[in-house]
């Protein structure tokens, strides 16, 4: 495209090339591992290396969520999941592999023939960096009031995807309720796990975990509301602090047993919770047609001055994120977590 | 006076309603959606969910009459304007399947109280309506977005209340979890794919507003970049619509859904997914470029002639009811596909005509399968033995969308064969008018098979000791008939006044490749 | 310097990697996962540094947290196979139980 | 630009592309459904990568705006007739270097950062469904294998036609 860029080779893009490096590792790795406990964490590793990615290449609001995401609850959850009859997988038939081989290498192909016409890594002028984003870089202070760009595009010009990024993690709660339930019922009877307190070492032994959790729990969630109010402000918003204020109630139930999780924050509430944050954004949507604008216009919400308006707007479709993205993750968690069943010693 | 009155008060907010009916359209059942999670006493999620699905038909209505006077209508999202902010564009296209959808989400509401309370929880219920109003506002919201990026927020909207809605057929058949499992992965794979092609269209443009791309990207075809954009685009939208031979995960998974699901799915879904690739194709990319009619003559036409031919036979050899409808659908999409690849007005406007045809009558029969099961726990095709004189009304529908489905004269199958067959000759095509001959004898033997089970064959004695799905109430039984009665008088109706979707198709195909992207 | 120092840390990463990898022992990748997530967080903030921003400080606070955290679940799905029994102090209702009848 | 400059402004594309093979491979070739979840979000998370790297801009900052520029109390003055306003200045493409800075400093482009953010969630919310089912499929067939699944299934129809 621009063919009078050059890619410098900086201190960037070493940094650039060594996380690369391990990247590839990793997929490697995880292709051939057959311990699935193994490839999880790998997973993991995998999510926390792409966010260091993220970082070096300026997208912290991704990177903070990749690492929520990826590193913190798709662990837990995959953990949740791993009730394996058996802990390593079946090796994969030499047909499908070479199967699979094949159409991995056409993909791959179609895609290196593209490369050729790809804009050069960093270029300032080509197309994707030069139009519309710049665009929102000069625009979000005078519209928004707001200085990370990525919050206000999130939630404002693009705000209709958020909005559909926020039902998507609905559905998701909505359909871990319906596969899994979220009760300890099983076929109609409740299961009881037969875990043997009384050999419970642990009960003494665990007395530092206990207290710096409850430490840290405050902390925790003091920090998701920094997250959350900041976010106008650096990397974060919503959807973050909705993880970490989750992953509180999550270590809280990882310490303290389930049931006294489920004590303190009941699945009703967050069942409400869940739906909750939906209509919130959804409303905040209905307010500007009824102000007599467009759908999620945040101009009219302050009649007096457009940008203070949007900061209004904004911040309500936060908190309707933050609500449903808490309140779903806690209900995978509990799904997940109520539906165990016993692993035997002989597949351990 | 008072009528006057009436209008006077009506008047402003029909049409504040019909200023606004976009946005409505989808964020009506988006919103409903999680309300209804807590509707879980008796009907009143079901009656919530239909009222919302009407109410979101009305808002589809409204529109109607602008789409239709001024050609099309734009909506900006929160007053942003387009390459900024998220741009609703309506035009024939979108109006043609919305009605379709939101149409059909009334309809398999109706029809489907009866099977829901015979194959789900009742506790479950509340949940199971509200993922239904998920997926009813993703597959109108891929329909009427103009951006490329919100096509997919949408579209996983739709796909991951699909997964779980045919997850939920598991108390019937307990391998709807391993097809719901499969269905994940590719639809995974196929978004996947759709994103990837998206972030080349962007990196290729710059914009994410379909038009936009469209202007931007015009004169560049032979870009690598916007290539292999096409070919991605084509791909994950073609996973999702079960493409020929990506089509693996669609039998088991329309099989074994609940029967309601089935019904929705199958008149709705993989149409959607079908008029993606139609948007991107001919509004986004440059349709007379030579590398996609390259695409179109090599790799679209022999697909979709494949999938008629193949996908035929293998219904030939189904013993499950809905399993071999399934594999129909895929040869039938194959139909869709031929009139796409032909790249001509006549050719895109016969697709998109069956494409509507297709869902009334795949619906229709998917009905008739579900409302046979409430009476006799119908999966294979030997289960409807003397169907003809134990339910005479469902018999007939039955028999009258399969009829349909075949392309027999006064059914509304015939008109859109008969304009795919124009099309084609008018192409020079006569190979796929033979593939439309040979598919349609197919089909004639495998309907064939089901007719004569239903009508020659003695019925079989319900004995009180075999374990059958119960018999549902005979007033919920009679709510499930009027849809699908309404459904085969559809298809009779839309062969003597084909007027409504023809006229839309036709002015669909000629504003998709007769001014680009207007 | 500091470009140095983010070096060294991505070798010591990299050293983190192979034992993950090599780990013959359960215990050698849950050790391995969690250093390397103690490194990653030192990279962060050495890398905020480099870029002269705060803003990786609050990630790697982050990292930090969901490092303790799947740590945590990681290592009591190993010893109780199941995530959701508490590690409370007080005696279960079994205990209880067997303790009322002994008494 | 010779081969070397070329491989410098497009290493990381290929490493990218190399990446989304390596996700997508594990998703096809394996039957362990918990592998093949692993697999698909390595492949969703290098799709992520190509958008992040074809927003990055050399000698760029986060997309975090220091500064208000003077034109911020000028748009908030003309707050009421905001709608009409930005209808009206549509949006131009940029043609030099000069435009590239705000207010004196470069950034990278937010839209992939905000897409990407939307991708994240959509794949989190997918991988619990995914997880969910396996759960079921789990309790229902005692295996995770999809071979062993389908002989569990190929015995119960034998078991059922006998």
């Amino acid at each position: 495209m621009n063919a009078d860029f050059i890619t410098p080779l900086d201190a960037f893009t070493i940094i650039d090339l060594i996380l690369m490096l391990m990247l590839l590792i990793v997929g490697l790795a995880i292709v051939r591992l057959n311990d699935i406990f193994a490839i999880v964490m790998l997973a993991g590793v995998y999510s926390l290396v792409s966010a260091l990615w993220f970082v070096s290449l300026d997208a912290v609001d991704v990177a903070f969520t990749e690492a929520a995401v990826g590193a913190g609850i798709s662990t837990v959850l995959m953990l949740g999941a791993m009730l394996l009859s058996s802990r390593t997988a079946l090796p994969a038939k030499p047909v499908r592999k070479w199967a699979s081989f094949f159409i991995v290498l056409a993909t791959g192909a179609a895609l290196m023939y593209a490369v050729t016409d790809m804009p050069s890594f960093g270029d300032p002028l080509s197309a994707p960096n030069a139009y519309v984003g710049l665009e929102y870089l000069k625009r979000s202070l005078p519209d928004t009031e707001i200085p990370n760009v990525v919050s206000s595009v999130l939630a404002s010009y693009r705000g209709y995807d958020t909005l559909g990024e926020t039902s998507v993690i609905l559905t998701a709660g909505l359909g871990v309720m319906l596969i899994l339930g979220m009760g300890g019922k099983i076929n109609g009877q409740l299961k009881k796990k037969a875990i043997d307190y009384d050999n419970a070492d642990a009960q003494a032994h665990h007395t530092v975990l206990r207290v710096v959790s409850k430490m840290m729990i405050p902390l925790i969630v003091l920090y998701g509301f920094y997250v959350q109010f900041h976010g106008d402000f650096g990397p974060g918003g919503g959807f973050q602090a909705g993880v970490i204020i989750a992953s509180a109630v999550i270590l809280y139930a990882l310490i303290f047993g389930v049931d006294a999780a489920k004590a303190a924050v009941p699945p009703l509430v967050v069942r409400i919770g869940a739906a909750l944050g939906v209509l919130i954004y959804g409303g905040t949507g209905i307010a500007g047609l009824i102000l007599g604008s467009n759908y999620l216009d945040y101009n009219v919400l302050d009649p007096h001055s457009a940008p203070h308006g949007q900061e209004l707007g904004i911040m309500s479709i936060e908190i309707g994120v933050l609500i449903t993205v808490c309140s779903v993750m806690l209900v995978i968690f509990y799904g997940f977590t109520s539906r165990q069943p016993d692993i035997t010693d002989k597949d351990w | 006076m008072t009528m006057a009155m009436a209008l006077g008060m009506i008047m402003p907010i029909l049409t504040w309603a019909g200023t606004h009916a976009p946005p409505l359209v989808v964020v009506t059942p988006l919103l409903a959606g999680p309300i209804a999670v807590f509707l879980h006493k008796g009907r009143l999620a079901w009656a919530w969910a239909l009222a919302i699905s009407i109410l979101t038909f009305v808002f589809v209505l409204l529109l109607m009459p602008q789409v239709i006077q001024n050609g099309h209508i734009a909506y900006y999202m929160g007053t942003w304007v387009p390459p900024l902010g998220i741009e609703y564009r309506i035009d024939s296209l979108n109006l043609l399947i919305l009605l379709l959808v939101s149409a059909m989400g009334v309809l398999s509401l109706v029809f489907g109280l009866p099977l829901v309370e015979n194959e789900i929880e009742e506790s479950k219920r509340g949940q199971f309506f509200a993922a239904f109003l998920l997926c009813l506002a993703g597959l109108l919201g891929v329909t009427i977005t103009g951006d490329a990026f919100n096509v997919f927020v949408f579209l996983e909207i739709s796909s991951i209340a699909t997964y779980v809605l045919v997850s939920m057929g598991a108390e019937r058949d307990r391998r709807a979890y391993v097809a719901a499992f499969n269905y994940l992965v590719m639809g995974t794979i196929g978004a996947t794919f759709f994103v990837i092609g998206v972030g080349l269209l962007y990196m290729a443009s710059g914009t994410l507003n379909m038009a936009d791309i469209a202007m931007h990207i015009h004169g560049h075809s032979d870009n690598r970049v916007v290539r292999a954009a096409f070919a991605f685009i084509v791909i994950g939208l073609g996973l999702k619509m079960a493409m020929f031979p990506l089509h693996t995960w669609l039998p088991s998974a329309y099989a074994r859904a609940p029967s309601m699901v089935g019904v929705f799915l199958a008149s709705t879904a993989t149409k959607v997914a079908f008029y993606a690739m139609v948007r991107f194709i001919f509004s986004v990319f440059t349709p007379g470029s030579p590398f996609e009619g390259a695409v179109f003559d090599l790799v679209l036409a022999p697909m979709a002639v494949a999938a008629m031919i193949i996908c035929s036979v293998q219904a030939l050899y189904q013993i499950n009811i809905r399993r071999l409808l399934a594999y129909s659908s895929i040869a039938q999409l194959g139909y869709m596909l031929l009139g796409l690849s032909m790249g001509s007005i006549a050719g895109v406007a016969a697709g998109l005509l069956h494409l509507f045809n297709h869902a009334l009558m795949k619906g229709a029969l998917f009905m008739g399968v579900g409302k046979a099961s409430l009476r006799q726990g119908v999966t294979n095709v030997q289960d409807l033995r003397g169907l003809g004189k134990t339910m005479p009304l469902t018999a007939a529908s039955f028999t009258v969308a399969g009829l349909s489905l075949i392309g027999v004269p006064l059914t509304a199958g015939f008109v859109s064969k008969y304009y795919l067959v124009v099309a084609a000759l008018e192409r020079g095509w006569w190979w796929a008018v033979a593939a439309l001959i040979v598919s349609s004898v197919l089909a004639i033997f495998y309907i064939g098979k089901m007719l004569e089970t239903m009508y020659l064959h003695e019925p079989p004695k319900i004995t009180k000791s075999k374990k059958t799905a119960p018999q549902a109430p005979a007033k919920t039984s009679l709510l499930a008939l009027g849809p699908l009665m309404l459904m085969a008088a559809a298809n009779i109706y839309f062969f003597f006044d084909a007027s409504l979707p023809k006229g839309l198709a036709d002015a669909a195909a000629k504003a998709l490749l007769g001014g680009g992207a207007s | 310097m500091i470009f140095a120092t983010t070096l060294m840390l991505m070798g010591a990463m990299t050293l983190m990697l192979a034992r993950l990898l090599r780990g013959p022992e359960l215990y050698d990748r849950v050790l391995a996962v969690n250093s390397f997530g103690t490194k990653t967080v030192l990279f962060l903030c050495v890398f905020s540094f480099l870029i002269g921003r705060p803003d990786g400080v609050d990630i790697a606070l982050l990292y930090a947290l969901m490092n303790f955290i799947g740590t945590i679940a990681i290592l009591k799905f190993f010893r109780y196979r199941a995530l959701d029994v508490a590690l409370s102090r007080m005696p279960s209702r079994n205990t209880r139980k067997k303790a009322g009848a002994k008494s | 630009m010779n081969g070397m400059q070329f491989l410098a402004g497009h290493f990381n594309y290929i490493v990218v592309i190399i990446l989304m093979m390596t996700g997508l491979y594990i998703v096809i070739s394996t039957g362990n459904m918990v592998k093949k979840l692993t697999g698909l979000g390595v492949f969703q998370t290098s799709v992520f990568q190509l958008y992040i790297t074809m927003g990055k801009v050399t000698g760029g900052r986060p997309p975090i705006v220091a500064h208000a520029p003077e034109g911020a109390e000028h748009a908030a003055a003309n707050g009421g007739e905001h709608g009409a306003s930005t209808a009206d200045t549509a949006v131009r493409m940029v043609h030099d270097m000069a435009d590239v800075p705000v207010n004196g400093v470069i950034y990278s482009n937010p839209i992939p950062h905000v897409l990407i953010l939307t991708g994240i969630v959509v794949g989190v919310a997918t991988l619990a469904v995914g997880l969910a089912l396996i759960v079921r499929i789990r309790e229902t067939y005692d295996s995770i294998e999809e071979e062993d699944v389908e002989e569990a299934e190929y015995k119960a129809r034998k078991a059922a036609n006998a």
